[in-house]
């Protein structure tokens, strides 16, 4: 008898499941050397670089297995979080457009958990219109000198590299001036704070960059090709995002709110709330599980992502809502030490960032209209107009550029 | 869980989809719609007979086509998607689903052969006052016994395709508890008014029942009554969603080719962003249905909290679907010349028909026992 | 001791009060010749055109007296439905750029309650954009031939005038070729069809034109500054809506809902929806009650009256939504003769209209927008462009008119 | 009705503006928010002694300015504005209309003149169990007889502005029946901790009464409590309409520089929408309390209904406006550094102090007799 590629994955999916099991921390502390330890062993395990192409460094197989790995990982918080965009976005770029020593040299460590990176696209001045950045490549000699500033950069605290989009030439349109460059986190003229955002926390960075140099060997695919470079990685996010859903706790689920009206008590108002809650909440898990089953069949999803991320955010603010009716004064005021109302507070709080990072509800409705429906776009006033000719940000003029800015973070 | 059909599934759409385009245009709809039956027997003969759908939940043994709740959703949304004004729901439905869920019996089994050929058309007497097809309520309607049989006394309202069925499956109370009878269109004592209602694409009546003969039929009332409820509400869901997808496609193909102050109103973000929330919408209708019509098949456990979220979703969805699409055509929408006046006002029955969005949300409450 | 301003408001108050009560029918038929005959009734005891000027043939008050008459109206039925447009719209426009002659020709009889008038603006093609217009007005000898098709036309089928809007010059930019003419109901090559909305009722009316002839007289103000034109009567539309509010019989009203309720039995999540429908049904009332204080107070209310025209709309479908929690299935079939659900009924398939008539919600919000908030306007890609290169509504090619199309309503 | 502010109305809302701008600019209300006291005394004292508005609603015979609730719906708002920490509306509102529905009596006449100069802070110590400010619930606080006066057991959570006060109007059951009493900051067997909110220019306290002596209020609490609900929530509704107006001035002004995609973003129908249907909040938000202000001075009748109105309305439109703001914002408005945050959480707070928002609309039911 032979073996079938349905009996091959499902002792893929056994051998994960206990290796698994067996690996991932039980109270993972979220530090970035237990990332760099369990990204090293699933490196060794041969669960890194899963659809990586093996020539790169990767496992060399195919989303059947990637589908696999996400859905027996969806049941533990692996301690990856600062891979997330090396493994994510930065890697399978430098996949698709690196050169063979650029590939020789980042894919590695990263593949290994040696080395982290970030992204570094935000701008002040570029938030929805991530083209509109101003962050300077000004050439010298053989390489640039990098200024500007860059927001909501997660990792860049303890990055080794990252990738960055800036101008090299400003008298193109905006899309066809960019480039994309590796930086070193570390390089003289480069200065990372952190940005503390209104749940308190600061798990972003502002990056600011005055002077950094690069070279030739940095450019990440080809000069005045960023955008094309910065499309690539974009793809890559999207699957990203929606595949590698991990378990989370959070106080706007269905099952927490619900844990809180069984403490508070409920009306029927408040469970005809929760129980609507419920709905678009399952229907939403539907969606996304009928979108994974879809994938498998080998139907791209394209841009049917941002309803998943649309309907993600609304269902945020739908629980918030719920929250309230389920709490009322128990979620302005609450004992220090009651987790619940704090993870509450913590889910209330971080909701408009759902609504915001990685495409504004706004920018996901757009996609949907003009991508999936096909709808006519809007006028377009910015194309075909030299960079150096528009207004971007809240710049009050042109000579203005982002270094003197203060940070405004995106729209 | 499969929420992707198969091929096979496909091919039944898409035959399905060409009987309808063939047969139930828009002026087809029409003609139907003001008629006096309120459908087109011609083409409930096709779906009957040339197509042999209308049992496709039904299994082989009872004249069915064996196949399952999955194929019966695509059924369901095609003739939604029309807004084909048919018995399909009263008969194919509810009926059916009710007699499938009673214990094997002649009477039963005759009638489901009956109505999954679509020979016969029957219709679930069940509501009171005004409340959702399934619920009976603290039920006034009284079965005595009379000699071999049982008379009836009481009355139904709404009554789905009440003045068209051949054949309605009545509930009453009797001494020992409440039950399903089966009446004759000519039995006497039967009175049927048709009633007024929002939607021009569906027919209800008043049924009143003076010692009118009835048949009654085994097993417990109530227990059938629910199971036919939840499948009942995958078929609607499938309709109100391939609603939603109909109106959203109308809606969009208009708002590219409609200008407004010198560009197609579709690239305004008022009209793009609503069409987007459409396209949502339609994509997680969708996919409750497709969950709730495998539920039905391969995991009836699951099926009723499945069907009750697609009920609590899709829904509302379709009626805010539907005032879109009316909104976003503006004066050609609001005339009754356009379809669009037939999407809203189907949206709002099919939101309104199984009872209250409270009283749907109540039901699931009490499933997720918040 | 003399007569304070305040005193003789009072008594206009009393008298005006007395005469309403001992004139209005009591239940009126709706029929076009009541209609005349009250307005008559109200021409002689001086309560016709009561802001117009005395050389005019009004009554010279002020608001103060047109806002008593409101408030005191508010409590009748009055049988004016015909006049309205006339009255409200067609009138003062005459009077504000009616030529002496017009004026001595058209307002006293229309005063009088013996001529009726409609008003010509929408279009098939020209819906929101109302100035998109495509009804032909052709220079021949020294008057002009009218080809087109109009649409929403209220009145038409019983008026005798109508005030058009058409285009005298199609080589402008859309606003500027408009002229404004006075048009003979009853003209040759004029058709009245009446249009049958979705509630299967017919209260609006298509208006074909097909070669009607207007003269030099006929012009309303001046050739091409028809829009200026147009803008001046609707000015008064505003006024005429806002101010001239009447006892209307609607299914859902918060009173009409709360009585449903009481028929078909309410449950904890009816009355929530209930109760937050009376609150935003009472804060509408009071917000329009704040208007017409600082009206009378001497601040015009200018695009505020968009809040209202908005609010009034989402608030009749919220109630579409809470008669649904009351009614269920009741809400989709009754009994012949219930009037209270057929009244629901005309509720629900009225609400749209009230959505897109008299500019579409979007178009108030866009109002609020622009002229409240002084956000910046859209790119505008029609101005300055000569309206024959424009596409407007959905022809499809440019050499078509409107007159070759069929109805297309507006959006 | 009168539904439009005098002219001294209007510059006492200047003065207070006025005052606001200068001493609580964004900068400083942080600082107060950080403080100790989680407020500004220097402002307070300004308040109270310099403007003298925190008894605007207090007759003139009890130290007050004797003007009336339109007056102090104006202050409240000018605080809303501008996010200031303060405890005006746990002393200045909520216990003063407390004290002042109570009949005149030694004790009560001279804290309400204390207060009304702003000399004393006092909280209403009323909820248990996070219930809403006003809600004593099943109380489980007991007062007992100790010699001439009371000793009161019991636990009350969320106490607004309760660590700061320098007296608490405390809500327990006796023997015969619910009282109010007045409890010294510094009473033995009295305990504060501070309580983490959500709302970081808000301060809410736990209040532990073990044995703590007391001294009680003459007077129908319940009665009193209700008719200051009344008042309080038409100050809390004022407040609300500020913010929402603050809330839409700052992102309309935002939306107009900032530029996307080469053009502002305030010219896109999304936000300009938004922006359009925050104004239409804010004008219906601004006639209820105006109504409600205007009644509670001259038509007390019709109060309750009038503040029920309020409370239904503006509280979810403060937080759909503040949600609006930070999303309008983008990443900025996602900082800490911004303000729009502040608002955000203010207008949740706001929304949930006097109850969840189904319980308001379930009074307001109650008053409709629906």
């Amino acid at each position: 008898m032979t073996t079938t590629a349905e009996d091959r994955l499902h002792e893929y999916r056994r051998t994960l499941r206990a290796w698994l099991a067996g690996h991932v921390p039980e109270n993972p502390t979220g530090d970035v050397e237990e990332a760099k330890a369990f990204q090293a062993a699933l490196h060794d395990a041969g669960y890194s670089g899963i659809t990586w192409p093996a020539g790169s460094g990767g496992q060399g197989l195919g989303p059947a297995e990637q589908q696999i790995f996400a859905e027996e990982a969806a049941a533990f918080e692996m301690p990856v979080r600062p891979f997330l965009i090396g493994m994510g976005m930065c890697g399978p770029t430098i996949v698709d457009l690196g050169t063979d020593e650029q590939k020789r040299r980042y894919l590695p460590p990263l593949l290994r958990g040696e080395e982290i990176w970030c992204q570094l696209f935000s701008e002040p001045g570029a938030g929805s219109d991530v083209a509109g950045l101003q962050c300077r490549a000004v050439a010298d000699g053989d390489g640039w000198v990098l200024t500007g500033a860059k927001v909501w950069t997660s990792n860049a605290q303890w990055a080794d590299y990252g990738a960055i989009l800036a101008r090299t030439d400003p008298d193109r349109p905006k899309h066809g001036g960019i480039t994309m460059f590796v930086v070193d986190m570390r390089a003289p003229g480069l200065t990372v704070r952190p940005l503390v955002d209104m749940t308190g926390g600061a798990p972003f960075n502002e990056v600011y960059l005055d002077g950094v140099r690069v070279g030739p060997d940095d450019v990440l695919g080809q000069v005045n090709a960023g955008w094309a470079a910065a499309v690539t990685m974009l793809g890559h996010e999207r699957v990203t995002i929606s595949g590698l859903r991990q378990k989370r706790s959070s106080g706007l689920t269905f099952e927490a709110l619900a844990d809180l009206g069984r403490r508070h008590g409920t009306d029927p108002v408040a469970r005809d709330r929760l129980a609507d809650l419920y709905a678009h909440q399952r229907v939403l898990e539907l969606f996304n599980a009928r979108m994974r089953q879809e994938t498998v069949a080998g139907a791209a999803p394209g841009s049917r992502g941002s309803v998943g991320k649309l309907a993600g955010a609304m269902l945020l603010r739908r629980a918030v809502d719920t929250a309230g009716h389920l709490a009322g004064a128990n979620m302005v005021a609450w004992e220090d030490g009651d987790t619940g109302a704090a993870s509450l507070e913590l889910g209330t709080n971080s909701t408009p960032a759902s609504n915001i990072a990685g495409g504004t509800n706004e920018i996901q409705r757009g996609i949907i209209g003009d991508r999936i429906l096909g709808l006519p776009r809007e006028p377009q006033v910015d194309r075909g107009v030299a960079f150096r000719d528009l207004t971007v940000g809240t710049q009050t003029s042109a000579a203005e550029t982002s270094s003197e800015q203060t940070p405004k973070g995106g729209s | 869980m499969d929420l992707v059909l198969t091929s096979e599934q496909q091919e039944l759409r898409a035959a399905v989809r060409d009987l309808l385009t063939d047969h139930a245009d828009s002026a087809r709809v029409r003609t139907a719609m003001d008629s006096d039956t309120g459908h087109d027997a011609e083409l409930w003969r096709r779906l009957g007979t040339d197509l042999g759908v209308l049992g496709l939940a039904v299994p082989e043994e009872l004249g069915g086509a064996g196949a399952g709740h999955v194929e019966r959703s695509v059924l369901a949304a095609e003739l939604g998607r029309a807004l084909v004004p048919s018995p399909f729901l009263a008969s194919a439905v509810f009926v059916l689903d009710t007699l499938l869920a009673l214990p094997a019996q002649p009477a039963r089994d005759e009638l489901a052969a009956a109505l999954a050929s679509g020979e016969r058309i029957a219709a679930l007497a069940v509501a009171e006052d005004g409340a959702g097809v399934f619920d009976p309520g603290p039920s006034a309607t009284r079965a005595t016994r009379s000699g071999d049989g049982w008379r009836i006394e009481g009355r139904k309202s709404p009554v789905l395709s009440g003045e068209v069925a051949d054949v309605l499956v009545v509930h009453a109370v009797t001494d020992d508890g409440p039950a399903l009878f089966l009446v004759e269109a000519g039995a006497s004592g039967l009175t049927r008014a048709r009633l007024a209602s929002i939607d021009p694409t569906r027919r209800l009546a008043r049924i009143d029942l003076a010692g009118t003969p009835a048949t009654r039929l085994d097993g417990d009332a109530a227990a059938a009554l629910s199971a036919a409820g939840d499948r009942g509400a995958v078929a609607l869901a499938a309709e109100q969603t391939a609603g939603i997808e109909r109106a959203m496609e109308l809606t969009v193909e208009y708002a590219k080719i409609r200008v407004q102050f010198g560009r197609p109103i579709g690239s305004y973000q008022a009209v793009k962003h609503g069409c987007a929330d459409m396209y949502a919408a339609w994509e997680q209708s969708e996919s409750a249905v497709r969950y709730a019509a495998w539920a039905a098949d391969h995991d009836p456990g699951a099926l009723p909290l499945a069907a009750a979220v697609a009920g609590v979703y899709v829904g509302p969805r379709y009626f805010e679907v539907a005032t879109g699409m009316v909104q976003y055509h503006g004066g050609i929408g609001y005339t009754w010349e356009h379809d669009a006046h037939l999407f809203y006002k189907r949206a709002k029955s099919d939101e309104l028909l199984l009872g209250t969005p409270g009283a749907q949300r109540a039901r699931l409450a009490g499933l997720l026992n918040i």
